[in-house]
């Protein structure tokens, strides 16, 4: 093996140190390599059955996600469709977690597919976090509207997004984007919350 | 080296509409020919059925006030630079009448040839550009392919800079084209068709298209029935509507498209600049004010508006391109209904009913083709039969798939 | 900008939904079968009416699913959305 | 020369704070708070500019956004090209010239910053005067999320323009404590320095607010200078106010003549009094508030000519105890000055008695016109008032009430009382339940007395020159113009406004509208009522086109897509094609190379040897269920259920109507499972088209499609020498012909970092030996670089889509969208192997026995090759039968779609659609370029490897 070949490279891999100019205001981080499942599911008799392998219930709102700690960690369980959805674990498990749900779904109509590297993970936090992607999400976040546990996909500036809210009070989100749009979207978040940098009211 | 023709003089004061324009007539109860849609198509149309073929007996149908509709809201773009024979051929028509125009109307139009560059911006842009500029050539249409450098030549406010997110690489230009003022032509056509005994009639809707043994024999409106040897459609978005009461189904398909103005400005923008690749068109009207037509609305719409987010997203698309208008102020914005056929060209001819003839599906390049639609249809109208310019437009060809696909090459073709 | 109400996400902005045109047009079960004027009219004719229209939509940056909706031409009015799998309501 | 006007106190402005500024050249000086408008005031300067056609002198009309005259061209702090003088904030150090009719954009780059955010309520109410405020206290109070938009720099609107009291306090302390308590709430957001400029569907209101204009040069950079707030609200109150509306009569125009409210709001809110000896002319109560209020204030203001012969009793007394001479039954006919108004002309209108009277500064009154513009933008419709002489709401509507003077009230008290009657039931509408006590004030302003009379036009001035009577005072439109339009023939207001100009200027008409309708009425002999108004159009006031273009400039116009290798083709000096969205690698010249040197060299290394390019951008859709092979035999063109595990094959498709939409190739993973590619710019389409036949046409199909498009780095690697490098970087694969070969794919497990699993198929879209290896995205980069290590030996190159372009284009492989126009079916691309016989349908099928599809001579694609073997034919050239160039319209066979110079055939040669192509295969063809006519021979279109001998190495 070559000795300078680097290894695994996320997609905002060398822009933690820009992204972290938006502390204290918003704490942006990227939680690279996260294991990203879709499951499709149309038979709801299995549900249970991919209950048990996650040790989280499916979501059976729209636009909610579950979570919980099972036998592979803690994992979500985003709601992408009415038979779509997106199970995230911490990184590593892909393989483990396609075929542990492959068997839970059986021969029901469904469908496993690793999708880890499709997306990238973001984490937004902070007092600003929440007018920051108001500057670009059409979705209404107030926690009345948006409490936590809701799972929305929506657009952010020009890129689609999965937005979970981890917690409404605290102001505490998710973001998952398209790698290809993940500089794009870094550069927006960057952009507009030029504002927030120097953390203090501004005029509104 | 092409040059720009230099910047006409916006804020010129407009010249004078006449003193009398048209008579308001009560409609009589029988006309030779009925003309449903008083735009810029009923007009010419009409005027070229009483100039050209000697049919008097006409009247012009309109449900709004003359010339309220498409005609109205318009960008005003003139050009013939179509890439299929088809289409450049009536285009071109048009374009050679537009050329004569003023003086055959005695009325000032306002047509001003400052010519039209249509931007590209990919590679693959590039390569239907050069298509389409060869293709206008050997149909004799004035078409050159500019690089980038000269298109800076020509409209010195482009931003040809290799660094912007889709940099110009370059455009077709059309010398021959530009702009003229809409108002000034539908009048044109309005008053000169009025001298020549046709009649206008305003504020009358159709509400039904009477048929008997196949063949058109009159209109109902809402200022009463009027018996029609012929009936002649040129009600644009609100074309399937007209068809479907005489029975004809129509493929075509109404959307909004808006366009917007800024207030006054001096003269910065010599020519017409128009990019279909991020849906900017634009060009300085001559009070001054620059004029931008949008992208068409992706749903069906009759309510002569659209959605403000496309306008948000052409303002972007415009500041790329020309950094100068940062400053200008948009000062309205309205819609048109544009009627839309599958393959983006019109039908214009005769229907399956006798005596009812059909022009409609335009899209957006209605007002440019305004005075070669009017004769070839004038022409189709009085002798039962198209004008070649109009042959190959008909409503058969989707039958057959002998489809004239202007999507490839002229998108939104303002 | 207006909303759509997704009969899953509930309502969101236009600008997430692609349209799909005029709902209800089946493909013909067997194409073969159909004359060339009867299958011109399933590519191209669609009805365009100006008032309420039954017609596609898809949520195509929310959760893909396509849905119905019926929709008035002239105001834009949202009257009924319904899942593709259901009767097209009574609107008024 | 000024003088200053500035009364010793009063007014909201901060006496402390001199701000210098310069107007057309003179420096002068105002308080912060001022407008420009009230600054010039305070100097004693009204003319502002000269009109457009007469040049005659302009001054400041209003003090608001319906100013028609005041135009200034702005140069410091920041370049505009045109504002009215009443709607910019002094600043120090404010540079700002009146402007003829036309603004002048600045050629200096635009630098500040623009942005947008969303807001979202239960209650939006537009407009913090009285109404608005007592709406946003209801709303407020009931707990909702309220909105409070206001154009002005504060709270008040109305109220800060006049002296009325609320529960017996001055209402400033009234506006004072509603908004601290709507500020104290905490789902209230209060926005000032906005305008809501347009108003749509499902409670969406746009509004500009400006951040930093007021701070000058002071502005941070930071800030964006102005926002849009998109706002989305269940339920709107407009409470928009009400523009005040002029008379029109002879010389209505001279500077110094003016609104009567606005004059109040000089005096009341910037401590300007607007002249020194001041004339009244009304046709209502309100301005005789003003002519009494600037008689407090010391001006002396000797008449009030007022055109109702019945005037109000106790204001009539008041004027008199204050030296107003009250005339009832008379009009304004006509007025002196050059400058400046010097002389006003009275008569009495039953005729009799007529007089002039000195004066430097005449206020108008004809009424008010309610400010409908977003009602109306929302289509609410509007009805004729009678009694105002203006439009005010008709209907309505469900989720939009109007609330005040802009739904015509007249009265303060009446103002307020609405306003909370509208909150509440906004409130409730959306779902709240509102407070019992609605927080009304008692209004002691005084009611009107009488009863205003509706005056548009001086009676009796037909005589008159109707040329100077000024209905359009920016568009310079007279009495006479209208009638000159109604004359034509005109009935429509519409034809009259395109015919004059009316209302197409910067105000839109917001003082001339109702004017020119109702003088069209008259002449026509029809009534108001009967007639429709124009409609009314967003936006409500001019916003700049940077503002709406907000961050989506630059860099972030438009996302730029990158894959998971851009740094690298970076770091490696490529030369980047824009392919929708996605930056691809174009080329990658070395030192000294343009393009055709850099793509020779990388066509050889592939042919020679070994090369590799990033595939990543390639759509990927994996495709799982036990029906998924049914679907696609339904999808692409050709027999897709055939095809064996491991295996792979390359596929079309078609849209309905026959046409090539896109290609790609088809992995069966498993019996239920495939891995479709598609062309880079049609991912999202082809995902989507899938989606919508599976959804709406065939929903039985147990079929599930995901995109996978960035989960993977694809690398074609490409080159005699390919299978070396592979077997170096996949040491337990075997890579030999036999174990695997052409059109199969592999799992292995590569010898990079701790081993990266791979999807290895062996596809060739060089006619070279050839495979692509798909590795998860994070690994991409470990990928590539582990390839050009164990490719060094061989020379491996990095190539970029042209050579890609060539190659493919030398074996005949067409590329969907450079080779296809939407006009292309297989068969015209020679593809007729893909078109399955023996599927009863697919999609496109049946259009294939369109009679135009059955035509002989339809385009078909083939080779050219150009007789000198030198030169390059232009893509888009098109092909002639004839030697020499007929005169136009020259009859074209076809056109050149790909053209390129090879290394490998030691020539130029190119693929084109022609007219029977396939039958010309060897005939001499002309290309008209420029003006020479090329000489080409027709050619299959495979030109390279005829035989495929190189696919398998």
């Amino acid at each position: 093996m070559t000795a300078d070949i680097r290894t695994r490279r996320s997609p905002l891999d060398g822009w933690a140190e820009r992204l972290a100019e938006l502390a204290p205001a918003v704490e942006v981080a990227e939680r690279p390599f996260r294991t990203h499942v879709t499951l499709r599911l149309r038979d709801a008799g299995r549900a249970a059955a991919v209950s048990a392998v996650l040790g989280v219930e499916l979501p059976r709102t729209p636009c909610t996600f579950t979570r919980g700690d099972g036998p592979h960690g803690p994992v979500e369980v985003a709601w992408l469709g009415p038979d779509e959805y997106l199970v995230l674990a911490e990184p590593g498990l892909q393989r483990t977690l396609e075929s542990a749900l492959r068997q839970a779904i059986g021969d029901a109509s469904g469908a496993v597919i690793d999708v880890s590297a499709q997306r990238t993970t973001l984490t937004l936090s902070g007092p600003k976090a929440r007018d920051l992607l108001a500057h670009g999400c059409a979705i209404d976040l107030h926690p009345s509207v948006s409490p936590s546990g809701t799972c929305v996909q929506a657009l952010l500036a020009q890129s689609g997004i999965v937005l979970l809210v981890r917690d409404a009070d605290a102001g505490e989100f998710t973001v998952l984007v398209r790698a290809s749009f993940a500089i794009y979207l870094a550069t927006w978040l960057l952009d507009a919350g030029v504002e927030y940098r120097e953390y203090r009211e501004v005029p509104v | 080296m092409p040059t720009g023709n230099p910047p006409a003089k916006p804020g010129a004061d407009l010249p004078d509409h006449p003193s009398f324009l048209w008579r308001n007539p009560e409609p009589a109860s029988s006309y030779d020919v009925v003309i449903v849609g008083g735009g810029g198509h009923g007009l010419a149309t009409a005027y070229y059925l009483a100039a050209v073929h000697g049919i008097t007996n006409v009247a012009v149908l309109e449900k709004g006030w003359l010339a309220g509709g498409n005609m109205a809201r318009n960008t005003t773009i003139i050009r013939s630079n179509y890439l299929w024979d088809e289409s450049s051929g009536i285009y071109e028509h048009a374009l050679k009448l537009w050329e004569g125009l003023e003086a055959e109307l005695d009325y000032p139009i306002l047509f001003d040839q400052r010519g039209v560059l249509n931007l590209a911006h990919s590679l693959q842009d590039v390569r239907d550009s050069v298509r389409r500029v060869n293709a206008n050539r050997l149909n004799g249409i004035d078409a050159e392919w500019l690089e980038a450098d000269a298109v800076k030549e020509i409209c010195p406010i482009i931003n040809v800079s290799p660094d912007v997110r889709y940099p110009v690489l370059g455009a077709t230009y059309q010398p021959r084209a530009g702009i003229a003022k809409h108002d000034y032509v539908a009048w044109g056509y309005a008053s000169a068709a009025d001298r020549l005994g046709v009649d206008l009639i305003q504020n009358c809707e159709v509400t039904g298209i009477e048929t008997s043994d196949g063949r058109v024999t009159g209109v109902n409106t809402t200022r009463g029935r009027i018996a029609a040897g012929k009936v002649a459609l040129c009600a644009s978005g609100h074309s399937s509507e007209l068809a479907a009461m005489a029975g004809v189904e129509l493929p075509v398909q109404s959307h909004p498209l808006q366009a917007l103005v800024t207030e006054l400005l001096e003269p910065v923008h010599p020519t017409v600049v128009m990019s279909n690749a991020v849906h900017v068109y634009v060009s300085q009207a001559h009070k001054g004010e620059l004029v931008m037509g949008a992208g068409i609305d992706s749903y069906n719409g009759y309510g002569q508006r659209g959605s403000f987010h496309i306008i948000e997203r052409q303002m972007s698309a415009a500041l790329e391109l020309f950094p100068i208008f940062a400053r200008a102020h948009l000062l309205r914005t309205w819609a048109g209904i544009v009627d839309v056929s599958p393959d983006a060209s019109p039908i214009i001819g005769l229907t399956p009913v006798d005596g009812l003839y059909l022009n409609c599906g335009w899209g957006t390049g209605g007002f440019k083709a305004t005075p070669g639609v009017g004769d070839c249809f004038a022409h189709t109208i009085a002798n039962d039969k198209p004008h070649p310019y109009n042959e190959p437009f008909t409503l058969e060809r989707f039958t057959t798939g002998a489809l004239v696909d202007e999507h490839g090459a002229a998108a939104v073709a303002h | 900008m207006q909303l759509i109400p997704c009969p899953w996400c509930g309502p969101r902005e236009e600008v997430e939904f692609h349209y799909g045109g005029q709902a209800h047009v089946s493909y013909p079960a067997d194409p073969a079968a159909l004359s060339d004027e009867e299958w011109a009219r399933f590519v191209f004719f669609r009805d365009n009416p100006r008032g309420p229209f039954a017609e596609r939509w898809s949520h195509t940056a929310g959760c893909r699913r396509w849905f119905n909706a019926v929709r008035d031409t002239r105001s834009y009015e949202l009257h009924a959305v319904y899942r593709l799998d259901e009767e097209r309501p009574v609107t008024t | 020369m000024s003088a200053d006007f500035r009364l010793p106190s009063g007014g909201r402005i901060d006496r402390d704070t001199r701000l210098r500024f310069t107007f057309n050249g003179q420096s002068l000086a105002g308080r912060k708070g001022d407008t420009l408008a009230s600054a010039l005031l305070a100097n004693g300067l009204h003319q502002v500019t000269t009109s457009i056609k007469y040049g005659r002198p302009r001054g400041i009309m209003a003090a608001g956004v319906e100013e028609p005259n005041a135009l200034v061209q702005v140069a410091e702090p920041f370049s505009e090209p045109m504002l009215t003088a009443t709607t910019v904030e002094l600043c120090d150090g404010l540079v700002a010239d009146g402007l003829v009719g036309h603004g002048r954009l600045d050629t200096e780059p635009d630098t500040a910053r623009y942005d947008a955010k969303h807001a979202h309520c239960d209650v939006l109410v537009v407009g913090a005067g009285p109404a608005g405020l007592a709406a946003a206290l209801t709303a407020a109070r009931a707990g909702s999320r309220v909105v409070l938009v206001d154009d002005q720099n504060e709270a008040g609107g109305s109220l800060l323009g006049r002296d009325d009291y609320l529960d017996e306090r001055s209402s400033d302390a009234w506006v004072c404590d509603v908004i601290a308590e709507l500020a104290a709430a905490p789902d209230v957001l209060l926005l000032d320095r906005t305008t809501a400029f347009g108003a749509y569907q499902d409670g969406f209101v746009l509004a500009l607010q400006r951040r930093t204009d007021d701070l000058g040069f002071d502005a941070p950079r930071h800030v964006s200078r102005h926002r849009i707030w998109r706002i989305r609200a269940k339920q709107t109150v407009i409470a928009t106010g009400a523009h005040e509306r002029p008379i029109v009569f002879s010389d209505n125009d001279r500077p110094g003549i003016m609104l009567a409210g606005a004059a109040r709001t000089y005096l009341h809110r910037y401590g300007v009094q607007v002249g020194r000896r001041i004339g009244v002319f009304t046709t209502n109560d309100s301005a005789y508030h003003a002519a009494i209020e600037l008689a407090e204030a010391g001006m002396d203001v000797p008449v009030l000519i007022d055109a109702r012969h019945t005037v109000p009793p106790k204001l009539s007394a008041e004027c008199a105890t204050r030296g107003i001479d009250v005339y009832p039954g008379h009009v304004v006919t006509g007025t002196e000055g050059q400058e400046r108004l010097t002389d006003v002309h009275i008569r009495s209108i039953t005729g009799g008695h007529a007089d002039t009277v000195v004066c430097d500064t005449l206020l108008v009154s004809g009424g008010w016109n309610p400010a409908v513009h977003l009602f109306s933008q929302l289509g609410g419709s509007l009805r004729y008032a009678p009694e105002l002489g203006a439009y005010v709401p008709g209907e309505s509507l469900s989720s939009a009430r109007v609330a005040g003077s802009a739904a015509g009230a007249i009265e303060l008290m009446a103002c307020i009382e609405q306003g909370a009657e509208a909150g509440r039931a906004a409130v409730t509408a959306a779902g709240f339940r509102p407070a019992a006590e609605i927080p009304v004030p008692f209004a002691d302003a005084r009611a009107d007395e009488a009863a205003a009379t509706v005056l548009w036009r001086v009676p009796g001035s037909e005589n008159a020159e109707e040329d100077t009577q000024f209905v359009d005072l920016q568009r310079d439109v007279t009495v006479s113009d209208v009638t000159r339009a109604t004359g034509a023939g005109l009935e429509s207001l519409e034809h009259v406004k395109r015919y004059t100009t009316i209302g197409t200027a910067h105000d839109q008409g917001k003082t001339s509208g109702m004017l020119a309708a109702a003088i069209v009425a008259e002449e026509l002999g029809a009534d108001l009522a009967d007639r429709r108004p124009t409609t009314f159009r967003p936006p409500y006031t001019s916003v700049s086109f940077a503002a709406l273009g907000g961050r989506d400039r630059g860099e972030l116009y438009d996302p730029i897509r990158v894959t998971a290798l851009h740094d690298w083709h970076v770091a490696h000096g490529a030369e980047f094609e824009d392919v929708g969205q996605w930056k691809r690698a174009r080329h990658y010249p070395r030192q000294g190379e343009d393009m055709h040197a850099a793509v020779l060299r990388e066509c050889r290394a592939a042919r020679e040897g070994v090369a590799l390019m990033d595939g990543s951008t390639l759509g990927k859709i994996d495709l799982q269920g036990p029906d998924a092979a049914e679907l696609l035999d339904m999808l692409y063109t050709n027999m897709m259920s055939t095809l064996k595990v491991g295996r792979i094959r390359y596929g079309v498709m078609c849209g309905i109507d026959g046409m090539v939409i896109d290609d790609g190739t088809v992995i069966r993973l498993a019996d239920d499972h495939f891995l479709l590619t598609t062309t880079t710019g049609n991912a999202a389409m082809v995902l989507d088209w899938i989606e919508e036949w599976l959804q709406t046409e065939w929903p039985h199909l147990r079929v599930f499609a995901t995109s996978v498009t960035e989960h993977w780095v694809t690398v074609p690697l490409v080159g005699p020498k390919s299978r070396d490098v592979l077997a170096a970087v996949a040491p337990d694969l075997d890579v030999s012909n036999d174990a695997f070969g052409f059109m199969t794919w592999q799992d292995a497990v590569l010898d990079v970092a701790d081993g990266i699993p791979a999807r290895i198929c062996r596809i060739s879209f060089s006619g070279e030996l050839a495979y692509e290896i798909n590795v998860n995205a994070w690994d991409g980069l470990a990928l590539w670089e582990a390839l050009i290590n164990a490719g060094e030996p061989y020379g491996i190159t990095p190539y970029g889509t042209e050579t890609m372009h060539v190659l493919r284009a030398e074996k005949g492989y067409p590329i969907v969208g450079q080779d296809t126009d939407g006009t292309v079916t297989p068969q015209d691309l020679g593809m007729s192997w893909a078109v399955s016989k023996k599927k009863a349908d697919f999609i496109g099928k049946r259009s294939f026995s369109r009679a135009e599809n059955l035509r002989p001579d339809r385009k078909q694609l083939v080779g050219l090759v150009p007789a000198d073997p030198t030169v390059l034919l232009p893509e888009g050239a098109h092909i002639i039968e004839s030697d020499h160039l007929p005169e136009p319209p020259v009859r074209m066979l076809g056109h050149v779609t790909s053209s390129y110079d090879s290394a490998a055939l030691g020539r130029t040669f190119a693929l084109a659609l022609l007219r029977s192509g396939r039958d010309r295969i060897g005939e001499k063809l002309y290309a008209p370029v420029d003006d020479q006519l090329v000489p080409v021979t027709v050619t299959e279109t495979v030109l390279y490897d005829k035989e495929g001998a190189r696919r398998d190495g």
